[in-house]
């Protein structure tokens, strides 16, 4: 059994569909890429597995437990976190306080015992997410680079077992996104954290990832590593063009 | 020689010094943002100004100390702590507002000043002097009449006039939900039953209310053929104008403080005629020898009239002159609050403006030769007539050309 | 005593008890809306709620402080989360006209229903704080003193902290797993239930109750606290003090001080928006560290 | 009775409508809770007291109050309103806004005093409706509102520049995208909004009255019933008034008029928990 399984996914939004029985599942330690064009519903699943947004129909099986309709706050606890494709930094503080805000919720509560504990954990994340020369920086003065690393870190911060990554790249410079591209990789290989990644930047996106599940029009059109998933027809058509083999390829 | 001179000098400065020094500094309270509090600050000013000019009480100068109070007990209280332990004053005059000036009369008390009250008609301030005499016997109510007083006068118009003359059977009451208003509109209803009036219909609107023509349609509807009205607001003048404007088909009497003075003609465009109010012991009218004048040397020197307030105002610091001149010793507080208790200015005599004479409440004695409430109308030709009682008479109570009872 | 000259003045001493309980006004006020972001425009109803409480029991019995203050800290407290619960879904302008309408329902309620409340003319004849005018000022002041420690540490602690990312982001923070409406509860239960003590200490001090001295407060609270600066209590409780202090030491001047005072605000959210403690902190901090480093 | 429920209920909601939809106007399209809204209908109110009172026919009095409230709209919007909403922070908007409000309530303390004032009526023949006397200058502020709105549900709909607006209130990216010059439609729309609210405080005036405190209780209004009707809905916005003017009616008809703001209120509250995108709205919030 998967760590994370989802089945027949159904969301209806008025009269439109957003996405209709997905079926996959995420290994653990594994890192997934969801592929689509732009509404093809790549979020509405982020949406719905984090509990944004509760399904009309479906399961999420998360460590054998259904957590489908449950509030985010619980799914957290659970290990599943989420960054956002808007960079949600807490304005007005720090980095180091920003993860520190993660650290205080429910799920670390009960893994950090005292003070001192916290603090050596906040510094852990600060490290591995390469934050160090910024950590007591408040957040409104970060450039973009920084706060998606930041996003990324503070997901890291809750110990998940399962992180969905909305598009970390985006709006980044081919400078700015490999470092964070290393920190997941990092957090992925240092901790077996499964990472779930939403990512329109190709090139990046086929290297980080073992796995592609490919969706549109709220449908699931193919699966596959990212060798096959460049090859397959249904894809070429809805999403990559023709180049689709040359980005992967490169 | 040089010496005697200095010397001489300084025997000079310091008989000024203690000259200057002996005066009556009276502190003032009103809210002098609002009509009421210019009212006090106009009258007290007045009356300040021409007993200085006659050589003040007893020789010394009055000397006068506003405080704003902003309608709000908190800046009242700071103003009798300031005026009592900063400014030193004698006495304290004004208050406008019930809830203020209740709530500190317990500062009062604890400061024992001796406190000329011009507003506050709630009857709860002087209960307070009979319930505890030695703790509050430092506040008189020198004006205004108190509601119930204010309800009576009404009561007694609709009742003494009304009936008898118009068999007026039915009446209503439309009045702004405010105590105040609510015990002025009650006490005239009682008073008109008690004539055999019928209270068909009672309505209470909070102050701001745009639209009064339901209220009218369902006064007149139950058959109401006056509506005893009490707005101390001034939703009076909306309310007023709308009256005429849907020629409602009930006389409309009681108490609009805004139809108290001559710019209600204006602020109603012309629409307040047939209005009737009462108006608390003072008003254009001949109350005593004093108050034509009054009424006329104020509107000359402020360019506008003395509101209802201005009369207790303007009496406070005659009342005061006329204690002080007769207690025994004018700086013992004990011996001016027993002169003032035995203060009387009578109806139709020539102190004052506004009959005073105090009841063991140190409330003002209401009817006889005591204070009174006069009913005006502002007639079909625009003039402001003095109806009711008779005595007083500047014009006849004129029915509304468009009623038909 | 003779150190502190103030204290036998007792104008001075009335004015600096108004100003310290402003204070609270203000604090409590920030530590609702100033560290969640939840605007609160109704704030005169949480000061009611503790307020109007002691003048009903007031009339009936004649409660002392010592009872009056631990029970309108519990009611007021409970009437925190009772609004708070259906309302902290809302935002912004929703939560600002929510507010607003619960405060003037009890505007509205308080003036109609006479038999009650006293209607405009209030309760009055409420059982002082103290005897003597300079007890009053220490009980004022021990209490504003504490009630604004209290709010600083919870505010600069961990749960201060987490208040602070929900006025950024809620949605952030509930996908870290962080209880959001229990932290947003709290936050009203704590803001109100401090609004609600000042309120009773304020019925006691004057031994009054009544509307004039409650329903000014909503915008007044916002004014002081946004004038001082939000998200750290003590600027808020800095510019409740002196702003009270200097409008009652002006109130000579009637009309010309309330327009000074919207000037001020106007002037101070468009050039000094993070507050003049706030900004006046940053200034000693960046002297401070100036002169370290030398 | 009911003749005259269904008749002032009307007439009360048509000015509600009118003040509402301005408000309504700035928040669809600005995305901005203007509370200063409340004080153009002040403004405007006593600017054509004071030029009627100095001898100025009043048609031009009206005219002129108007161009002012209209300028100062603009001038709010283009200058402090514009800075604030770039620097971020809704709140300060909120406050700036109900700031100037009171900083302008003192002021018109200051200038004009405590007196409240009146104008004469515009129109001053009482007409028979249903058997019910119809006050002359309350049916011409009924008929000078619906007109006001119908022009102006008009101009958004069939003009270049309404279809701008419109665009802007719906997408203000997309809008920019395809070249409308967004603060410009800002500028103009609160313009718009100040010149209804002007134009309500122009037609009550003669059977209210004109005092410096005049404003609070219309923004309340004007907020409440945008709330209701969906805030940024317009037709939501109309409906609502025309809700609330009879349920105003309706309340003091059946209960008691001293329950009217509390029940209203009461509504209101209860709407923005249950249904805080109001009667019309989609808008999720």
């Amino acid at each position: 059994m998967a760590l994370l399984d989802i089945n027949n996914l159904y969301k209806k939004f008025g009269g439109l569909v957003a996405t209709n029985n997905i079926t996959f599942s995420v290994e653990k330690g594994e890192r997934v890429g969801i592929l689509g064009p732009n509404g093809a519903g790549k979020t509405t699943i982020f949406n719905q597995v984090s509990g944004f947004i509760k399904p009309d129909g479906g399961e999420i099986i998360f460590n054998g437990e259904n957590i489908i309709g449950k509030s985010p706050e619980f799914i957290a606890k659970k290990g599943i976190v989420r960054t956002f494709q808007i960079v949600k930094p807490f304005k007005g503080m720090n980095v180091y306080d920003n993860l520190k805000v993660a650290t205080l919720s429910p799920k670390m509560k009960e893994e950090i015992k005292n003070e001192t504990e916290r603090k050596k954990w906040i510094e852990y994340i600060i490290d591995i997410c390469e934050l160090k020369n910024v950590a007591y920086t408040m957040t409104d003065l970060l450039p973009q680079g920084y706060l998606k690393k930041l996003e990324v870190a503070k997901s890291l911060a809750i110990k998940p077992k399962v992180v969905l990554l909305d598009e970390p790249f985006a709006g980044l410079t081919h400078s700015e996104i490999e470092p964070i591209s290393k920190v997941i990789i990092k957090a992925n290989e240092v901790s077996g954290t499964s990472i779930v990644l939403i990512e329109h930047r190709l090139k990046e996106f086929m290297q980080l990832v073992e796995r592609v599940i490919a969706i549109d029009y709220g449908e699931k059109i193919a699966e596959g590593t990212p060798e096959e998933i460049v090859k397959n027809k249904k894809v070429i058509e809805s999403y990559l063009g023709k180049g689709g083999e040359e980005i992967v390829n490169s | 020689m040089k010496k005697v001179l200095s010397f001489l000098l300084v025997v000079l400065l310091s008989f000024s010094i203690f000259a200057a020094a002996k005066t009556w500094k009276i502190g003032v309270l009103g809210p002098y943002q609002t009509e009421n509090g210019m009212w006090v600050q106009q009258a007290v000013q007045m009356a300040a100004d021409e007993i200085n000019a006659d050589g003040g009480i007893l020789g010394r100068k009055i000397e006068l100390v506003f405080q704003d109070t902003e309608g709000s007990t908190q800046k009242m209280q700071t103003a009798i702590i300031k005026l009592t332990t900063k400014d030193k004053v004698d006495f304290i005059i004004g208050g406008v507002g019930s809830g203020p000036v209740l709530a500190n009369l317990d500062i009062m008390a604890r400061q024992k000043i001796i406190w000329l009250g011009t507003g506050a008609a709630s009857p709860d301030v002087t209960k307070k002097v009979a319930e505890n005499y030695s703790k509050y016997k430092y506040y008189f109510r020198v004006g205004t009449l108190d509601s119930i007083a204010q309800g009576k006068s009404v009561g007694d118009f609709i009742a003494n006039y009304l009936v008898p003359k118009y068999n007026v059977k039915k009446a209503a009451i439309i009045s702004v939900d405010l105590v105040y208003a609510k015990e002025i509109a009650e006490t005239a209803a009682e008073i008109a039953k008690q004539a055999g009036v019928e209270i068909v219909y009672t309505d209470y609107f909070p102050a701001g209310t745009a639209d009064f023509s339901a209220s009218f349609k369902k006064a007149t509807e139950a058959g109401a053929q006056v509506i005893i009205d009490a707005i101390v607001t001034a939703d009076g003048i909306q309310f007023t104008k709308q009256w005429y404007d849907l020629k409602v088909n009930a006389a409309l009497v009681g108490a609009i403080a805004a139809a108290l003075k001559p710019e209600f003609k204006d602020q109603t465009n012309g629409k307040c005629v047939y209005e009737t109010s009462a108006y608390p012991n003072g008003g254009p009218a001949p109350l005593t020898t004093k108050t034509l004048d009054f009424f006329e040397k104020h509107e000359n020197l402020y360019g506008v009239a003395p509101g209802f307030i201005s009369f207790p105002a303007y009496n406070t610091l005659y009342v005061l002159k006329e204690a002080l001149e007769n207690a025994k010793n004018p700086d013992n507080d004990e011996d001016v609050i027993k002169a003032l208790e035995k203060v009387v200015f009578p109806l139709g005599g020539d102190k004052g403006v506004a009959p005073v004479k105090f009841t063991e409440n140190h409330d003002l004695v209401y009817g006889g030769d005591g204070a009174s409430g006069i009913i005006f109308q502002w007639s079909k030709s625009g003039s402001w007539n003095a109806v009711w009682p008779y005595e007083y008479k500047t014009g006849e109570w004129e029915k509304p050309e468009w009623i038909n009872w | 005593m003779y150190i502190f000259p103030v204290f036998k003045d007792y104008y001075l001493l009335n004015v600096f008890s108004i100003a310290v309980i402003y204070a609270v006004y203000a604090a409590s006020w920030d530590f609702l809306s100033g560290f969640t972001g939840k605007e609160n425009f109704g704030h005169a109803a949480f000061i009611a709620i503790g307020g109007y409480m002691i003048g009903f029991i007031s009339s009936v019995y004649p409660i002392k402080p010592f009872l009056s203050i631990p029970l309108a800290a519990v009611v007021s407290a409970i009437f925190g989360i009772l609004i708070g619960l259906p309302t902290l879904k809302l935002k912004g302008p929703y939560f600002a006209l929510a507010t607003l309408a619960v405060a003037t329902i009890f505007e509205k309620l308080s003036i109609s229903l006479s038999d009650l409340t006293g209607g405009e003319e209030g309760i009055y004849g409420i059982e002082f704080l103290t005897q003597g005018q300079i007890s009053s000022f220490y009980f004022v002041l021990t209490f504003a003193v504490l009630a604004i420690l209290i709010m600083y540490i919870l505010g600069k602690s961990n749960f201060g902290l987490i208040l602070k990312s929900l006025r950024s982001d809620e949605d952030a923070a509930r996908a870290l797993g962080i209880k959001i409406n229990f932290y947003k509860i709290s936050a009203f239960a704590v803001s109100s239930m401090f609004a609600g003590i000042a309120g009773s200490i304020v019925a006691h001090f004057y031994g009054y109750i009544g509307p004039d001295i409650v329903y000014p407060l909503s915008l007044n609270s916002i004014i002081m606290a946004v004038v001082g600066g939000i998200g750290g209590i003590v600027p808020a409780a800095l510019g409740g003090f002196f702003l009270t202090f200097i409008s009652e030491m002006l109130s000579e001047f009637g009309d010309w001080n309330q327009l000074l005072y919207t000037v001020v605000l106007i002037l101070s959210t468009l050039f000094l928006p993070s507050g003049i403690f706030n900004y006046l902190g940053a200034k000693i901090r960046t002297i401070g560290s100036k002169a370290g480093e030398k | 009775m009911f003749a005259n429920f269904l008749i002032n209920g009307a007439i009360n909601s048509s000015i509600y409508a009118l003040i509402a939809l301005g408000f309504s106007l700035t928040f669809g399209v600005a995305g901005i809770v203007n509370l200063y809204h409340g004080a153009y209908y002040m403004v405007a109110a006593y600017l054509v007291y004071f030029f009627i009172t100095s001898g100025i026919p009043s048609f031009i009095s009206v005219v002129l109050s108007l161009l002012i409230v209209m300028v100062l709209g603009a001038f709010l919007m283009k200058y402090p309103i514009l800075y604030l909403q770039k620097k971020g922070e809704s709140i300060y908007i909120l406050i700036f806004t109900l700031g100037s409000a009171y900083f302008t309530q003192y002021l018109f303390k200051l200038l004009f005093g405590a007196s409240y004032y009146s104008i004469p009526s515009f129109y001053d023949k009482s007409t028979k409706i249903l058997g019910e006397v119809i006050p002359g200058s309350r049916l011409f502020a009924f008929i000078v509102s619906v007109i006001t709105i119908i022009l102006v549900l008009l101009f958004i709909n069939k003009t270049k520049f309404g279809k701008q607006i419109l665009a802007t209130s719906q997408d203000k990216y997309a809008a920019e995208l395809v070249g409308v010059n967004t603060s410009m439609i800002f500028v103009v729309t609160m313009s718009l909004a100040a010149l209804l609210s002007g134009i309500a405080g122009i037609v009550i005036s003669p059977f209210l009255s004109i005092s410096p405190n005049m404003w609070l209780t219309t923004l309340l209004k004007a907020f409440s019933i945008v709330i209701l009707g969906g805030l940024g809905s317009i037709p939501g916005s109309i409906i609502a008034a025309f809700f609330m003017g009879y349920l105003e009616s309706f309340v003091s008809l059946v209960w008691t008029s001293s329950m009217t703001e509390v029940v209203f209120l009461v509504i209101v509250f209860i709407f923005l928990i249950f249904r805080p995108t109001g009667i019309m709205g989609k808008k999720t919030i």
